[in-house]
């Protein structure tokens, strides 16, 4: 039974200038659709605007008597802006637990590569996998980073990169995965989630070192439950899956990266 | 809450209440259902099919307006067979009339599409002469009142007992004329509107947030326009049963059509924001017909009173 | 703020920022000049203007949609003797183009209302071929391509030096044959679109909300199909002026039409909400040039990369 | 110098369960635009309602450092609900003072005759004329009457009637205004505001016993400063003057009363 319904901001959180970290009281909808990190919550921002905007979870526990989601996000529109705007006590309209997460073993040894908005679900995948992955993440400068302190809680170790230089490594993550999946061989699997051209790269250097490779996908949605077809993923056999309801995670090997 | 009765008739066809789900906004029905039963609903207008599987456009095939959505999904669907054997006994399994959308690149197509879907036994078929978002066919169709015609005589001529619908574009300069052409070639019952088509401009990177360009414009911006277009055929062409559509997201958006002279409305876009739109709409219904006194919700159809 | 030029050219005439007020929801400049100066402003489109004074329609002549309008005025005006006695001094006050909009029931009293305007000395002269409140003449014009280029030819030899803009009416199935025939015919520039067809009915009553029972749509709702039209005519007219409207409410309304081809775009409905609409469109939209590093803001004009 | 501003909302009450009494702190609107009992004012309901609502002008006061103004509404759809939540320190959105109000002296002597949501400018007109003026104010039951209290004080006396007979005399309010007219000829005028109906039967009143009569029309409104020319109302002499600008309120023998 998939659902929707009206859930409790239990507390807003600023991360940075632009991202929010909002845990959720959601009844019962971790115990009912929880398949794994990774998966999303399509969220109602206000009356005016029609389409609701999909948030991947970030971490999430089943509580009673609710079960309670942290989603972070960044102002990017009308949107984001309304949803940050809201303050903890007010309720927002979310539908979730929605589409298939990471494929994962909590007993995995998996490299989590997120770039910038992209880390939050990667701290999922951490805390499933409790202490024995390694992160990888990507910001465009220090005063973007979020989430490194939760992270370096849960992984074995957390590499990072800045555009600018300004945090960890200067360059972008793709060059760090090449070097780590260079030194340790004993990945289960590459995890990302990012801007396309960053997952792009990350599947390159996964294949080239032979690592399956499972990337998180971003598109437009309309329904989020996979009904109306607008969130179209190209596949590399010509077909056209859907990010909500296929995805968001997706096998590298299978998205057309050249499309 | 008064007893009011909620069944309608469109074609001949028996729905239990006047609110069905648009096409291509409920796909197959296999994801709503998780959130309420099928039966609930008046009836279904499965995703458009085609006579071969279809991919569809390259995504962002999605963009939002004031009021309203964009889409250019351009049918992606599995094609006519796949729909009969993998979709339609699914489909079977609720109380509630399945109606088959097709579009087809020729005649000829349509009429195998109806020969099929008749044959497998689908409620009512929606012939979509109207889709904005094919190239070859499709809104050429639905903006020639002679191919129009043309199409729904083949569709009908194929379709057997099973009632044809005629699904009309609203781009066009008098739909009245598209539609008196529609129903003496032999149409059951007209849909309407389709999409209006529109464009958005990420003003930002200059370029249109669809990568088709421009799409179909649907949700509560454009129910005026559907309101006053199921009136003006239903003034010409009194009689002929009609599915209103567009915009509908409340009870009394649905009653509008309705007095306009829809016999049963559909609920397209409005699912996106609420899952549970068709339901809201259908009891919102049932609310203002008995506030009207109405033993049935049918008595809604035509009963506007112009100036 | 960066340095933007804010000045474009319509038609060959020069308007100090692209931001213009659309006919009819800005009467002759009296009103809002109580809120701020005229001077603000690109441009003033008057009120739409008729050889003799018209009274317009019965009231209700307003309904609201989502995110939209319906309104069924009907040319209501003093005529274009009154409209260059009394009113046009008083617009010449001001450092603004005045536009005058005009509407006849004959290509003749489009000819006669050219050369007054022409010769009383406004700037351009509005040729309104598609107003939809009008039974005779009106609407007929603006949806067949060769009334339309009638209107065009006999506008364009009674307006002298005046710079003649033809308006056209978006309830049509290809705006783009419209567009080329009064483009033929000698137009200076184009102004689109003008209002949808819409209804709203009162489901108490069961009456429609306007007396008229249909109207013309406007407001943000119609905004994605004036880019769609903007751009359709831009591509198939390229070079020719165009004034865009419809819906524009915000900075990135307007540069979503630019962007599609306008050299200029009118607020009016957003007016209603807010009295100040034109000059906060004006500074959103400078804004934008700037973030977009453009020296001037024409060079949006048309500025839009198709996929 | 017409104006529009963010107007705090001083206090909100509800005076029976469908109208609202609710001051608001106006700026110098007061100071600047007042030209008589009768005027309106155009209130934005909301982000997603394009159109303002016209609400007349209860009763208004010049003060340091902001006049303040009351309306009373009730709630008849989405722009008045809306209002009617509003929570007094919430600001709106106001455009004021608009049109022209009745013509009258402080010294005069009326008959103001107010028919449901019609009484609250009634109000205003006796205040300007302080306890000189006789109220005639009709409801359709006692539950739906107001303001009953506040006209005792400013008025000379208040005659009372509903639809029900549940309050005051059993009937409408015309039938008041004929027996006070027959009693007492030294009225200046007969001041009215109400549905139209009403408003037509206490014209025809008014013009039987030859006493001047004002009425205060409703109309839809666009822009309510003159310029969109919507908010028609149909004229004796087969014009159309415009019930922002010209009116709302006009001499009764202008009014086309057959449109
Ligand atoms: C599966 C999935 C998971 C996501 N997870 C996160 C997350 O954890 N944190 C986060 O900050 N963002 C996330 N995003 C992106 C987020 O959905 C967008 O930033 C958001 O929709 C922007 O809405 P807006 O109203 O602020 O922007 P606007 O640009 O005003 O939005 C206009 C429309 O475009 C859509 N849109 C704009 N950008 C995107 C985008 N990048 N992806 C999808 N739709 C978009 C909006 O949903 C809306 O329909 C995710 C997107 C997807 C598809
Ligand atoms: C000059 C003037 C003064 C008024 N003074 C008052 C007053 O003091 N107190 C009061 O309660 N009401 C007053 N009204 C009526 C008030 O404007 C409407 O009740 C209100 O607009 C209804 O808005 P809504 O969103 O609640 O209703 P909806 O029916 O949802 O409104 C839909 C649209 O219709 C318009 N509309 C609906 N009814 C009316 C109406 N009767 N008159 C004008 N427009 C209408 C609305 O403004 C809106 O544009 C006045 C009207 C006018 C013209
Ligand atoms: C995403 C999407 C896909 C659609 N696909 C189809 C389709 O396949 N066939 C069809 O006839 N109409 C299709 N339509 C049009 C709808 O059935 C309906 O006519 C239109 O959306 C107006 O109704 P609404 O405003 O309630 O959505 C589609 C609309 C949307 C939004
Ligand atoms: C109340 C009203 C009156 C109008 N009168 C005229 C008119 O006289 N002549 C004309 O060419 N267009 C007229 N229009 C159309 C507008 O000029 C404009 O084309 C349309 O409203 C779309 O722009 P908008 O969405 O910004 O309002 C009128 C529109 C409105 C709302
Ligand atoms: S958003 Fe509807 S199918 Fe994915
Ligand atoms: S509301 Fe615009 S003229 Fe009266």
């Amino acid at each position: 039974m998939k659902v929707e319904r009206k859930c409790k901001i239990v507390s807003k959180d600023w991360l940075n200038r632009d991202a929010v970290y909002m845990v959720l009281e959601v009844g019962d909808m971790v115990r009912t659709s929880w398949k794994g990190p990774g998966q999303f919550v399509h969220v109602k921002c206000g009356d005016s605007l029609l389409l609701r905007r999909p948030i991947s979870v970030c971490s999430c526990m089943e509580e009673e008597p609710e079960d309670t989601l942290a989603i972070v996000f960044e102002v990017r529109g009308e949107g984001t802006q309304w949803l940050a705007n809201r303050p903890a006590g007010h309720s927002v309209d979310v539908m979730g637990l929605l589409g298939n997460g990471f494929t994962m073993k909590p007993e995995g040894r998996y490299l989590l590569v997120g770039g910038g908005i992209g880390v939050p679900p990667m701290l999922g995948c951490a805390q499933y996998t409790a202490g024995k992955s390694t992160a990888i993440v990507g910001f465009r400068s220090k005063e973007k980073a979020i989430l490194l302190d939760r992270l370096e809680k849960e992984c074995a170790k957390v590499l990072t990169a800045t555009d600018d230089g300004s945090l960890g490594c200067h360059g972008f993550v793709d060059a760090l995965v090449r070097q780590e999946l260079s030194e340790d061989k004993n990945y289960d699997a590459v995890l990302a989630c990012g801007p396309k051209p960053m997952l792009r790269n990350v599947a390159k250097v996964a294949q080239e070192f032979g690592v399956p490779c499972q990337v998180s996908m971003e598109e437009r949605m309309g329904c989020g439950v996979g009904a109306c077809l607008v969130c179209a993923c190209d596949m590399k056999d010509g077909s056209r899956k859907h990010v909500c309801k296929d995805g968001p995670v997706f096998d590298s090997k299978e998205v057309d990266w050249d499309a | 809450m008064p007893n009011v009765d909620m069944s309608v008739t469109l074609a001949g066809v028996n729905l239990k209440n006047p609110v069905v789900v648009a096409s291509g906004t409920f796909g197959f029905g296999r994801e709503y259902n998780q959130f309420y039963d099928l039966g609930e609903l008046g009836g279904i207008c499965a995703k458009g099919l085609t006579l071969h599987r279809r991919e569809g456009n390259p995504a962002p095939r999605i963009a939002e307006t004031p009021m309203g959505i964009l889409n250019s999904v351009g049918l992606q669907n599995p094609g006519v067979d796949a729909f009969i054997e993998e979709e339609l006994p699914f489909l079977r399994q609720f109380d509630t009339k399945v109606i088959a959308n097709i579009s087809g690149n020729t005649p000829e197509e349509y009429g195998v599409m109806c020969e099929k879907l008749s044959g497998a036994g689908v409620d009512m078929i929606e012939v979509n002469i109207s889709c904005p978002n094919v190239k070859a066919g499709g809104l050429a169709y639905g903006t020639r009142p002679e191919l129009a015609a043309e199409v729904t005589k083949v569709a009908k001529a194929h379709a057997g007992k099973t009632p044809v619908m005629v699904k009309l574009s609203p781009n066009v300069t008098d739909i009245t004329e598209i539609a008196k052409a529609v129903a003496d070639a032999g149409a059951d019952a007209l849909s309407l509107i389709n999409t209006l088509r529109g464009m958005r401009i990420d003003v930002n990177t200059g370029r249109p947030i669809l990568k088709m360009n421009t799409g179909g414009l649907s949700g509560p911006a454009v129910l005026p326009v559907a309101v006053r277009m199921v009136w003006e055929v239903s003034c010409a062409l009194p009689g002929m049963p009609i599915l209103g559509m567009g915009g509908v997201s409340k009870g009394e958006d649905a009653a509008q059509l309705m007095l306009a002279g829809a016999s049963a409305v559909a609920v397209g876009t409005a699912l996106f924001a609420d899952p549970y739109a068709p339901i809201s709409v259908r009891d919102g219904l049932e609310q203002i017909a008995a506030r009207k006194g109405l033993s049935k919700v049918s008595e809604l159809t035509g009963g506007v009173k112009p100036w």
